[in-house]
């Protein structure tokens, strides 16, 4: 019998595994600011007319706000690997579906098929 | 039998914060090795959920996507009636209460009772002022006669110029197709408010618990996990708000 | 422990039926009373609770698919009138999919095993599993109620315009049906990953868990991915029937293809949630009864995660003719060729674990090695229908009803009866009778490919599916099939009988009648609650035949 | 033996009426089939292979005759092979597969169109010439024959098994199959997309006729009005020919002359006008808009029938001057609801009365 094997490696420490980390609330201070700041100027350029750059510019900031809120409010920029993963692995089939269907509707117009 | 079976010695070779040596808490499960693990199974299961959320929300995303491209004119008219500063106020409102949320894991996590069941009072507050703003909004579209079913009126979008509206009339075969738009601003801020319902009822039920201070010896996994669920309710609504309400307002020609 | 010798022709080997009783705690009878199940933790319970339910809703489907067959004995309608003949394959399809096909495996088998073969004590949310077995209780009444109300006649797949806006029947019961069970199902995997990834003992690497975890990882993996879309197209449809929002109707600028695509986006991907934790039991089957280590471990453990990957991007081919674009046809035709590739390895990879090893033919191994020619059958005509010009004319006819139920009859129901009996004496601590078994087996595969066989005839033929009345000259084939399945359902009744006879009367097993390697053979059938007295520490790899002589010669010293 | 004569013949009848392979009735028939049989090798050697292995192996390893299992850890050259040898084969069978789906679905250009509307539960055909069919279809053997087809309400699919196609029959768009029928005979039409309570009652039968037959057939059962005709009424009556009436200042865009060509639309986009194009500009318009026009059309979603539609889309189809448009514009400005007897040949598919 292998006595000498207590734990998993795999199991109890890397890469499933992270050190409970506590987010300061300084550094939620400056997440809630970066997000209000966010809104304000999502809300501003939607008024300006940019012509095609308007959804862009929207969604690129709607995206870069829900990064913050993913690494900082849920703690994902400290957690394990597999946490980071399995984020991305929701993102990921989320992509699936869209891309892949709207492959479908997209070449539709291609040919009279 | 059962010599597979050897002594496994419960040593917590990971830096555990020292005050959490030798506590056996009471809300361990005794079919975990270790507090450590079971709180790592709980954020994984939480985040697991959320990915099921994501897939839910995201057959309702693609079907805007898919519907705003094939009828464009009719999604620009029709966003353009949704209330912009009510909806920024909205965004503004949810991320103070996702805000407060994270200070109170916080507080949970330094044992701060007081502050935790604070905390958690705000983000409710907050978070039923949402809906409050949210009902204001669904009260003028049923004012406006922008609710999808027998009562819907595309009477705004066919004659703009009758209700002081400075856009180009509508077709009418494209102004039914507004009829969609609605449908999905309907469908997805109403699962989304759905969420944020079911999430201030949790709410009440955790402020409850913290106020008997159960999240303030060290096991803060219910307060941890829910901030995961109320923050990705957040998430939703960051992409819900320019979706439905800012990036249609300059149409393309 | 155990003491009657092995003879050449069996690897059984259980104790001295004279002395041998029933460990005198375990599972079953730490404590009593209805309540004590019903608010039970403990996954062995609720995989009980499951298999129960699971068996009364397979003989309810199964009773739909004899009516079924015995309406098809005729060219005419005359049995039953069309609209119910709709209502019976509609509940057919229903309660086979969602509430038999995919629960099984995972719910009754992976429940009761997958922490065991970790080395755990429990699945890591006990108390989501009950959850999830009550989500499944309220999924099945409301299809009950679905159906004593008068029934739905959607068919399973729900296909727009015609489930939204032309059916009068109770469409809504059985969305909401489908819906609930779909969080059983979300539920049940969402506890198998949180407990594969976390719950391991010490020194249970990721690859020396057996290809049953990892099979039932990757359909976990499907579940919790898939199924929110069917909910979502599911929340959809019903919210179309009641206020008519036009999302899917194209009289109000809606694509029904839309519904099409959120619809097969899970219920593709949920066909390999049925299959693969079936193939995880063929891996521990065939291994055992030849002794020998799965050839190539790693390739078997990959390729179930290869199907789970590739298994999201193939769904399309469920409407190559309905109008998806022909350059979409050709990307998922292309795709769908690549996900066939890890089940052509799997079958090799079983089969080449047969060589050089110490064959023996016991039930479940009979039923493996149905499975492995059904299974070929079933992948291989998956084939034609991925092939874009042959599923325009195969598809919609008897050939892809043949070659599902192939796959999820003649695969994943082998698979399943493999597996029950394989474990049946860990479960009950029973055995079952040996050579009505092995009768049962025969019965079922001699069946089964007279029911299915000529339905691939039919199908070539052209006779479309969910026909109540067809052209006589079709008759011949039904008949045959019909016959077939009178001896399939013999073969189903039969384990059900013997195994119910077992619980009291069968040999008493003992910890490991079959020489098995896996943890769950190294304790006492059934067993203890919390399955292990001390945690586990694993110092060998999966399927180490030589480890476990090696440990059944130190027992025999220690104790002599 | 103790069979009895009288039962025996029966059975002997009964397996003979038997079907065991369908009729090769169509042009695409042969290379379906051929297709068919190459995956039907396939599946019998893979059969064959992994059935020799088992029961191979199961001899030969059996515990009586090997009694010690050797452990084999895998082979990666074993493992290449059999991922290697299906994935090409897999290959073959998608290009071939894909090189047979654009034959069917690809219809030649010299084709004739017929019309199919399907609805719950009945398939009604309908010829340029005016001929009505339902659940019955009479083609010409020896040509091509291209159907666009549309659902009046749920999905269908139209097949002819005996012809190997089959195709989707949609609601809100038109799809086509074609197919060259090679002997005469009669062939079952079935509906194989579940649509309700009476799907299994909407088959039909397709007649293969000889081209004679086929032209007596065509002058026998024509209902004196060919869809032309019809569309051109309908055209009148619905007031479209206010518009659409080919003077240079008219506010709708002329339409003599407009199937088959390109059109530059609003939105700058170039659309090729085919029967799609043509009935969603009727039912939704204001996508459609040719350059130069105001978005004025009202929409006709739900006030034309599939037929109607499809009436007017071959009226535009064999519209090749406005001459009549203008006609029949004088007659119902004079207050006549519809044209009189039609006068000589503006619209090309002309059938005697």
């Amino acid at each position: 019998m292998a006595h000498e094997i207590y734990h998993d490696p795999s199991n109890v420490t890397n890469p499933e595994h992270a050190e409970h980390h506590i987010v300061s609330p300084l550094q939620y201070c400056m997440v809630f600011g970066t997000l209000l700041v966010g809104t304000a100027i999502t809300v501003i350029a939607a008024y300006i007319d940019l012509g095609w750059l308007n959804p862009v510019i929207a969604l690129a900031i709607a995206c870069i706000k829900a990064v913050i809120v993913i690494l900082f409010f849920m703690h994902v920029k400290y957690q394990s690997k597999l946490i980071k993963m399995t984020v991305g692995a929701g993102f990921f089939t989320f992509i699936v579906l869209i891309t892949m269907t709207l492959s479908d509707y997209i070449s539709r117009a291609w040919g009279m098929w | 039998m059962d010599n597979v079976i050897a002594t496994h010695p419960h040593t917590h070779e990971t830096a555990v914060p020292a005050e959490h040596e030798h506590v056996v808490l009471p809300q361990h499960r005794h079919h975990f090795e270790t507090e450590e693990q079971q709180r790592e199974a709980g954020s994984f299961g939480m985040w697991l959920f959320l990915l099921t959320e994501i897939m839910f929300f995201g057959g309702m995303f693609f079907a805007y996507l898919l519907y705003r491209n094939w009828y464009y004119p009719a999604f620009t008219v029709a966003s353009n009636q949704l209330n912009v500063p009510e909806g920024a106020a909205n965004t503004a409102i949810l991320i103070t209460s996702g805000f407060f949320m994270a200070l109170g894991v916080w507080a949970a996590e330094v044992r701060k009772k007081g502050l935790l069941v604070v905390m958690l009072i705000l983000t409710t507050v907050f978070g039923v002022a949402f809906l409050g703003v949210k009902a204001d909004e669904y009260h003028e579209k049923y004012e406006k006669h922008h609710i999808p079913g027998s009562s819907f009126s595309t009477a705004m979008f066919t004659n703009p110029a009758a209700y002081g509206l400075k856009e180009e009339p509508l077709a009418p075969d494209m102004a039914e197709h507004t009829q969609i738009f609605f449908f999905l601003y309907f469908a997805m801020t109403g699962m989304h408010a759905l969420h944020m319902i079911i999430g201030i009822v949790i709410l009440f039920w955790l402020t409850w618990r913290a106020h008997r201070g159960e999240f303030s010896a060290g096991y803060v996994a219910p307060i941890e996990n829910f901030g995961l669920y109320w923050h990705f309710v957040d998430i939703v609504w960051l992409f819900l708000f320019p979706l439905l309400y800012l990036i249609n307002r300059h149409p393309l020609k | 422990m155990s003491t009657s010798v092995p003879t050449l022709h069996t690897i059984v080997s259980l104790p001295d039926q004279s002395t041998a009783t029933l460990p005198k705690k375990h599972y079953i009878n730490n404590e009593h009373g209805l309540l004590s199940w019903l608010l039970t933790g403990d996954h062995k319970r609720i995989a009980m609770l499951y298999l129960i339910s699971i068996t009364f809703f397979f003989f309810i489907g199964g009773a739909f698919a004899g009516l079924i067959r015995l309406e098809l004995l005729t060219p005419q309608s005359d049995l039953v009138a069309a609209d119910t003949y709709n209502k019976f394959f509609t509940m057919h399809g229903i309660i086979m999919i969602f509430l038999f096909l995919v629960p099984s495996v995972p719910a009754t088998l992976g429940n009761f095993l997958i922490p065991i073969m970790l080395g755990a004590k429990d699945l890591a949310f006990p108390k989501i599993n009950l959850l999830s077995w009550y989500l499944y209780l309220i999924g099945g009444t409301l299809t009950l109620a679905a159906l004593v109300l008068g029934g739905v006649d959607t068919g399973w797949t729900f296909t727009t315009p015609l489930s939204t806006h032309y059916l009068n029947t109770h469409v809504l019961t059985a969305a909401t049906a489908i819906f609930i069970a779909g969080f059983s199902s979300i539920f049940t995997g969402l506890n198998f990953i949180v407990t594969i990834h976390r719950m391991r003992a010490p020194g249970m690497t990721w690859f020396r868990m057996p290809l049953f975890v990892w099979s039932n990882y990757a359909a976990s993996i499907l579940m919790v991915l898939g199924t929110p879309v069917l909910a979502i197209a599911i929340v959809l449809v019903a919210l179309e029937r009641l206020i008519g929002i036009g999302v899917f109707d194209p009289a109000k600028g809606g694509d029904p293809l839309l519904f099409q695509h959120l619809f097969w986006f899970y219920s593709h991907p949920a066909v390999y949630i049925m299959i693969l934790p079936g193939m995880g039991v063929i891996s521990e089957v065939i291994s055992t009864f030849s002794r020998k280590r799965v050839f190539g471990y790693t390739a078997v453990a990959f390729s179930s995660v290869a199907i789970a990957l590739f298994g999201f991007f193939v769904w399309a081919h469920h409407m190559f003719i309905m109008g998806v674009s022909n350059y979409s046809a050709l990307v998922f035709s292309l795709l769908t060729m690549l996900v066939a590739v890890p089940s052509a390895i799997k079958i090799f990879n079983w089969a080449f674990t047969l060589q050089k090893g110490s064959i023996t033919f016991e039930t479940p191994m009979l039923y493996a090695f149905g499975f492995m020619g059904l299974f070929t059958i079933g992948g291989l005509t998956g084939v034609f229908l991925g092939s874009l010009g042959m599923d325009i004319h195969l598809t919609e006819t008897y050939f892809i009803v043949a070659h599902f139920h192939f796959v999820m009859v003649g695969g994943m129901l082998m698979a399943f009866l493999a597996g029950i009996h394989f474990w049946w004496p860990k479960m009950t601590g029973r055995m079952y009778p040996e050579s009505l078994s092995k009768l049962a087996a025969v019965v079922t595969f001699i069946g089964f490919n007279l029911t299915f066989l000529p339905q691939f005839i039919l199908g070539y033929l052209g006779m479309p599916r969910r026909y109540a009345a067809y052209p006589p000259e079709y008759q011949v084939l039904n008949v045959l099939s019909t016959a077939g399945a009178t001896v399939l359902g013999v073969g189903y009744m039969l384990p059900l009988l013997y195994l119910g006879w077992s619980l009291k009367y069968g040999a008493i097993a003992g910890n490991n009648p079959w020489q098995a390697t896996g943890l769950e053979w190294q304790i006492q059938s059934p067993p203890l609650t919390e399955n292990f007295i001390e945690t586990p520490i694993v110092d060998y790899e999966a399927y180490d035949y030589e480890w476990l002589e090696k440990k059944q010669r130190e027992e025999v010293t220690t104790v002599g | 033996m103790g069979i009895s004569p009288v039962l025996w013949q029966f059975l002997v009848k009964w397996l003979h009426a038997s079907a065991l392979f369908p009729a090769e009735a169509s042009t695409i028939s042969p290379y379906t089939d051929a297709l068919y049989f190459f995956l039907l090798l396939m599946t019998i050697v893979g059969l064959i292979l992994v059935g020799v292995l088992i029961f191979g192996f199961s001899i030969r390893y059996r515990r009586e005759r090997s009694p010690v299992a050797t452990q084999i850890e895998g082979s990666t050259l074993l493992e290449a092979t059999w991922t290697i040898i299906p994935l090409a084969i897999f290959l073959v069978t998608f290009v071939w597969g894909a090189l047979l789906y654009f034959r069917i679905y690809d219809p030649p250009a010299n084709a004739m169109n017929i019309y199919v509307v399907g609805k719950q539960w009945m398939w009604k055909a309908e010829h340029p010439g005016g001929q009505h069919e339902i659940n019955a279809l009479h083609v010409p053997m020896g040509r091509p024959v291209q159907l666009t087809m549309i659902s009046q309400d749920v999905f269908h699919s139209f097949s002819i098994p005996d012809f190997r196609v089959k195709r989707e029959v949609i609601p809100g768009r038109y799809t086509t199959v074609w197919f060259e029928a090679t002997t005469p005979g009669t062939y079952h039409i079935f509906c194989t997309q579940y649509c309700g309570t009476q799907h299994s009652g909407m088959i039909g039968e397709v007649t293969v006729l000889s081209p004679d037959d086929y032209q007596r057939w065509i002058q026998q059962s024509t209902s004196g009005m060919s869809l032309a005709q019809n569309g051109e009424r309908l055209f009148a009556s619905m007031g479209c020919n206010a518009c659409h009436s080919g003077n240079a200042a008219a506010r709708g865009p002329n339409l003599a002359g407009v199937y088959g060509s390109k059109l530059t639309l609003t939105n700058g986009s170039q659309v090729l006008v085919n029967d799609a194009y043509l009935r969603d500009a009727i039912l939704s318009p204001s996508q459609h808009i040719t350059a130069g026009y105001a978005p004025i059309m009202p929409t006709y979603q739900g006030q034309i029938s599939e037929d109607g539609l499809i009436d007017l889309v071959e009226y535009i189809k064999n519209l090749q001057s406005n001459f009549r448009v203008q006609q029949t514009l004088m007659t119902s400005e004079s207050n006549q609801a519809a044209p009189t007897t039609p006068t000589e040949g503006t619209t090309s598919e002309t059938v005697k009365p």
